[in-house]
């Protein structure tokens, strides 16, 4: 190592050292615009319509087909009931056929892969918004989502200010967007016509959208509690 | 010291302390002859033992030292986490108070009710042994340090040198705390501890003569009284050979309380946590104590020996309260203004530690030795050299003694 | 002076050790600081990917592929999406390809953002983590719009993509592309890359020569680091890639020898740029149409046959195997991921004498692997 | 790009004529079929021959056949510089399939033969250091078999079944 180059290096150093700095310091001063994370439990991200969370069940609708728990790649759905008196279903959607006594998804074992909503015919079952319930026993984790609330009372309370809040994201969302556009609008005005609208198009594909979160039945939980399990034998 | 405790008839404790406390100084507001007088004036209807009185008084000194300390930790480890999240576009805490200023404390309640585990294997006279060690190695520098004008536990003629002397104290705690975890990743941090901060006192000391010999004292008091006036007189402008010696000083101070980017000895992503792993609970926060404790040391020292000590550096504020016909108010005032700008300019040199620190990334353990052996050591000793020519020829004016060269200096 | 007698020490380093990235377990013989030898153990992450595979339906693998690499799990999904379909030679529709070539290369930025962010946290520097994540969270955001999870997608399916793009996930992504690639990269490199610090750690540190490499099979960029420009996107264009404009980023030995750390570590963060291009150009020239094969979605039984198919993933070749024996389940899938070769070379790296500890931290840092790839 | 897998077929009949017991030219992915006790030449051949350069060995995956009582051995080489490939398959009795190592001419072949050895019991002649990689070294059985049967317990710990 040659004189010149021993302080060239202590230089180069230094000088990268402040550079480093001052983006810190930079981000410091600035926080305040810079900030991206949200104090969780009070304020919440916005949960988009395709979230795969926890599941919903529409009971009524359920055919007890078990084409959810055949899917499942960690076979966590597991169903019971009977499936009507008159025999085979042959219009599964209006059928209201079977009678559930147990539909159980364990939630130590389900990996939210979001199969199971797919091959359901009266699309009955879809992964919802929510993924925030918790336990204090494994057992817990198993939620029989005819019968067992998924959230307690006190918590339920929370989960309905999240669903209004995810709401309030949503349109705030839509606003900004709908802003945006305008002004996009108003500058492709103001720059006049010299630009083609060439690339405007987009595809208008066809969507497979669920609609902006489920509405529930009921307040909270899940929206199964009208039918609960009285097994016919 | 012995002698003197087994006197035949028991001196006054005024005498004592000042048969003890050497200090031309004598009659400030130093905490512990402050104490002694205290005593003293009262001492006449006391009839305690001269020892216990002497005694008595240190624990109180230490116990001001420690509490401020107590409350420094807790305040520099919310600024820690504070900037750092800022810095990395978080919040940071803010649930425990407003901002979260509370959140150290709440931390430390939690520390201390955490279960103090010893690792069965581990070696537990060291083990219990290491934290109060290495909190004692820091502690104990406290004592000549200065927070404000003649606000100090004990002034010492040879304050600097006891600084730098009593400094090794804490290595031997920290090598007790990884020798005793029976940790390999423990030992591993033991040996880098070793090597760096015995290494680190080379360019610290050699900071530490260049200042001296441009001072003249070895006493933290007398170096700052030099530097009173413009800013121009503090020592970093005095001196262009101490303007180069004040990052060095402050590069191996970062190394000295084993900070980023020299944090080596806890390197959390090699060593897990370093030679402080197998610590839980209250003796953990002793050694996290210690660590801010030993941050706010060197930055004081920083800023007694380079940024003016407790002088604004705009003799206007500085004066306020000085000279014998000030009021009792002015005096009041200029005490507190000036303990105030010692401890902030010790807290913005804290939190230009704690920029670095979220800035860099880790230097490995033979570039470490570089830094310190190749590059702060030869340039620390050219710059002493010149620094002692430059004082003799300048004749340690302000701004570089340039203005006393042109005839400038009134 | 008589001759300082030292002793040699066995350091176990993981299965629980925050720079092994996952439970993956060296042990080392060192000698002080100095590595001499080093050997490495995995499994611990072993899930019977292949297993399970067999007693799965071609439909049901698709989530296990997720858990791989889960970091580009985007790109496990599409190789094993891509290898199923050659066997049963079906074209997907040409959206589908569009889709999956924005997505994957999406994930591709996510993964070596990660990738980057880590490897500064391996050295010591906490807040270009911090920032990776900020970004990589847009990312991850726009995946959740998309198909509703944010690591472990399932989107790429056999004959197409389970969602299609929407408009305001486009503009999403172009927003995306507009704020990250000039300003922020140049901050990445100004605050990680270019320190003086990082470099003295990375370069020159666990120089991997391009025979040792092939001959580990190490592929990917960290193939790339050592200047070969290997690049499965190029070389064998598996999907629509040879209609995209791109360069293959190789290790040029700028801050030492070629195919050290540094070198590996650069070519991550220019092969982001890359991807930003090609993502660029795909939302150019997005198709309208449908974006799945509605039948394969139902099920797929692909006619007897074996076949490999390799593409090119964040960490390298990502390779299936799959035997059919003409039901709906498959006979057999072999998974080659990439992070198992690369990190086969790691006790070949620091076994040379040279290495120490800081410096094992940084190799495998360097060489980006994910234990869920590698235990399968 | 390289040769065409034809080609490539080609050049390995020419040198290992006798070795080479099928070709399946028009199978999704062209392979070729030798006997086991020619691997580790021809793994060399391919690695050194100009025209081929297989400088990497991409997978070496193991299937179980119980039916046909064979386990094939399925080699995918890789070439860098030509940008070709070739897929290779022993075929090895199903009691006791054996077969020569290649970790000599590939070093990646080190671990990917450990695996095939630990998940479906092939053993590689000559491997330095052939024991099991991902499962645990005392684990009993070779899992990816067709017939294996998953224990019980393993050390004591019960085996769940959801």
């Amino acid at each position: 190592m040659t004189f010149g180059q021993y302080f060239t290096d202590i230089f180069r150093v230094s000088r990268s050292i402040a550079i480093g700095m001052s983006i810190t310091l930079k981000y410091l001063l600035t926080f305040k615009k810079n900030v991206v994370t949200v104090q969780y439990p009070r304020e919440r991200d916005l949960i988009p319509p395709r979230h795969r969370g926890i599941h919903y069940l529409e009971t009524e609708k359920c055919v007890m087909c078990w084409k959810c728990s055949d899917i499942c790649p960690v076979d966590c759905i597991y169903i019971e009931g009977t499936r009507g008196a008159d025999g085979p279903l042959q219009d599964g959607y209006r059928g209201q056929k079977a009678t559930l006594s147990k539909f159980t998804v364990d939630y130590t074992v389900c990996i939210f892969c979001g199969l199971c909503e797919e091959p359901c015919p009266p699309k009955c079952i879809w992964l919802g918004p929510e993924f925030d319930f918790n336990a204090t026993d494994r057992t817990m984790m198993e939620k029989n989502l005819l019968t067992d609330e998924l959230y307690t009372q006190e918590d339920e309370k929370f989960v309905e200010w999240a669903r209004v809040e995810n709401e309030r994201l949503v349109a705030e969302k839509k606003r900004l967007a709908a802003e945006e556009k305008a002004k996009a609008a108003e500058a492709k005005a103001a720059a006049g016509e010299a630009t083609a609208v060439a690339e405007k198009e987009k595809p208008g594909a066809p969507k497979k959208e669920k609609g902006g979160l489920p509405k529930k039945k009921e307040k909270g939980g899940l929206p199964t509690k009208k039918a609960k399990g009285d097994t016919k034998e | 010291m012995s002698g003197l405790l087994l006197a035949q008839t028991p001196p006054t404790v005024g005498e004592l302390a000042n048969q003890w406390n050497t200090n031309p100084h004598q009659g400030g507001l130093y905490l512990e002859s402050a104490l002694y007088q205290l005593v003293d004036a009262m001492g006449s209807s006391l009839t305690l033992p001269p020892w216990l009185v002497v005694a008595a008084t240190l624990l109180v000194v230490c116990l001001l030292v420690f509490g401020f300390i107590n409350v420094f930790g807790l305040f520099v480890v919310w600024l820690e986490r504070k900037a750092s999240a800022h810095i990395q576009c978080r919040y940071g805490p803010m649930e425990v108070g407003p901002h979260g200023v509370l959140q150290t404390i709440a931390d430390g309640i939690k520390l201390t009710s955490k279960e103090d585990i010893v690792p069965r294997l581990a070696d537990r006279p060291l083990f219990v042994l290491a934290p109060i060690i290495v909190f004692a190695g820091v502690l104990v520098r406290f004592v000549p340090l200065p927070f404000g004008q003649e606000l100090v536990a004990s002034d010492m003629d040879l304050g600097l040198f006891f600084v730098a002397a009593v400094g090794s104290v804490e290595v031997i705690g920290v090598i007790l705390a990884g020798w005793s975890s029976n940790n390999k990743w423990s030992l591993f941090a033991t040996m880098r501890t070793a090597t760096q901060m015995v290494s680190y006192e080379i360019p610290l000391g050699l900071a530490f003569v260049s200042v001296i010999v441009c001072a003249g004292t070895f006493s933290l008091q007398e170096i700052i009284a030099q530097q009173e006036g413009w800013f121009w007189n503090w020592f970093i402008l005095k001196n262009p050979f101490l303007l180069l010696m004040a990052p060095i000083y402050l590069v191996a101070s970062l190394a000295e309380c084993k900070r980023a980017p020299f944090d080596l000895p806890e390197a959390e992503s090699e060593l897990v946590s370093g030679f402080h792993t197998e610590y839980s609970g209250m003796r953990f926060a002793i050694f996290f104590l210690a660590e801010y404790a030993a941050m706010y040391l060197v930055s004081a020292i920083a800023v007694v020996l380079f940024f003016g000590g407790w002088w604004t550096g705009i003799p206007l504020i500085d004066g306020i309260g000085m000279g014998a016909d000030a009021s009792a108010g002015a005096a009041v005032t200029g005490f507190v203004i000036k303990a105030a700008v010692m401890v902030s300019k010790a807290v913005f040199l804290v939190f230009v530690q704690i920029w670095v620190r979220w800035t860099l990334p880790r230097v490995r353990l033979d570039q470490m030795m570089f830094i310190c052996w190749k590059v702060l050591t030869p340039i620390a000793l050219v710059c002493l050299v010149g620094a002692t020519l430059w004082h003799l020829a300048s004749g340690g004016g302000g701004l570089f003694g340039i203005p006393a060269l042109l005839g400038l200096d009134g | 002076m008589p001759e300082v007698k030292t002793e040699e020490m066995l350091l176990n380093m993981g299965p629980q050790h925050p720079s092994t990235h996952g439970v993956f377990r060296v042990v080392i013989r060192t000698d002080g600081e100095m590595v001499l030898e080093s050997e490495s153990h995995i499994g611990y992450l072993h899930r019977c990917f292949e297993k399970v595979a067999e007693n799965n339906n071609y439909l049901q693998v698709v989530p296990y592929t997720d858990r791989m690499d889960y970091l580009c799990a985007m790109a496990n999904n599409l190789g094993y999406a891509q290898t199923v379909e050659k066997l049963m030679k079906l074209q997907v529709p040409e959206r589908a390809e569009y889709i999956r070539v924005i997505v994957t290369e999406l994930n591709r930025i996510a993964s070596h953002l990660m990738a980057f962010g880590t490897y500064g946290m391996d050295l010591g520097a906490m807040t270009p983590f911090l920032y990776a994540f900020r970004d990589r969270e847009m990312l991850l955001k726009i995946f959740e719009k998309l198909c509703g999870q944010r690591l472990n997608y399932s989107y790429i399916r056999v004959g197409g993509v389970t969602f299609d793009m929407t408009d305001e996930i486009l503009a999403d992504i172009e927003r995306f592309c507009e704020y990250f690639e000039p300003d922020i990269l140049k901050e990445y490199n100004d605050l990680l890359s270019y320190n003086g610090i990082f470099i003295s750690r990375a370069a020159n540190v666990g120089v991997l020569p391009v025979d040792l490499a092939i001959s580990y099979g190490v592929t990917g960029p960290s193939l790339r680091g050592s200047g070969v420009a290997r690049d499965l996107r190029k070389d064998e264009p598996s999907s629509i890639y040879d209609r995209f404009d791109f360069d293959v980023m190789v290790g040029s030995g700028e801050m030492g020898t070629v195919g050290d750390c540094w070198d590996r570590y650069m070519v991550r963060v220019r092969e982001m740029t890359e991807s930003v291009k090609i993502v660029r150009q795909a939302i150019r020239d997005i198709p309208s149409g449908p974006f799945c094969d509605k039948k394969a979605f139902r099920g797929v039984k692909p006619p007897k046959g074996e076949v490999y198919h390799k593409i090119e993933g964040a960490r390298g070749e990502v390779g299936f195997y799959l035997v059919s024996d003409g039901t709906v389940k498959p006979y057999r899938v072999k998974a080659r991921g990439p992070s198992f070769c690369n990190i086969s070379v790691l006790d070949a790296l620091t076994s040379k004498g040279d290495c120490m500890v800081a410096d094992m931290v940084a190799i495998i840092g360097s060489l980006d692997i994910v234990m869920g790839e590698v235990d399968r | 790009m390289g040769l065409e897998s034809a080609q490539i077929h080609q050049i390995v009949k020419e040198k290992f004529a006798d070795s080479v017991l099928e070709e399946a030219a028009d199978a999704v992915d062209p392979f070729i079929v030798v006997k086991p006790g020619v691997i580790e030449d021809l793994a060399y051949f391919c690695r050194d021959d100009t025209r081929l350069e297989f400088d990497l060995l991409s997978c070496i995956s193991g299937v179980d056949y119980p039916e046909r009582n064979v386990i094939e051995v399925i080699y995918c080489l890789d070439s860098t510089p030509n940008k070709h490939w070739l897929i290779v398959k022993v075929v090895l009795p199903r009691d006791n399939p054996r077969v020569r190592t290649v970790e000599n001419v590939w070093r990646t072949a080190d671990w990917h033969e450990r695996e095939t050895y630990d998940l479906l019991g092939v053993t590689f002649e000559g491997h330095h250091n052939l024991i099991r990689i991902l499962c645990a070294e005392d684990w009993v059985g070779y899992p990816l078999r067709r017939d294996y049967v998953m224990p019980e317990t393993y050390r004591g710990i019960r085996n769940v079944v959801y």
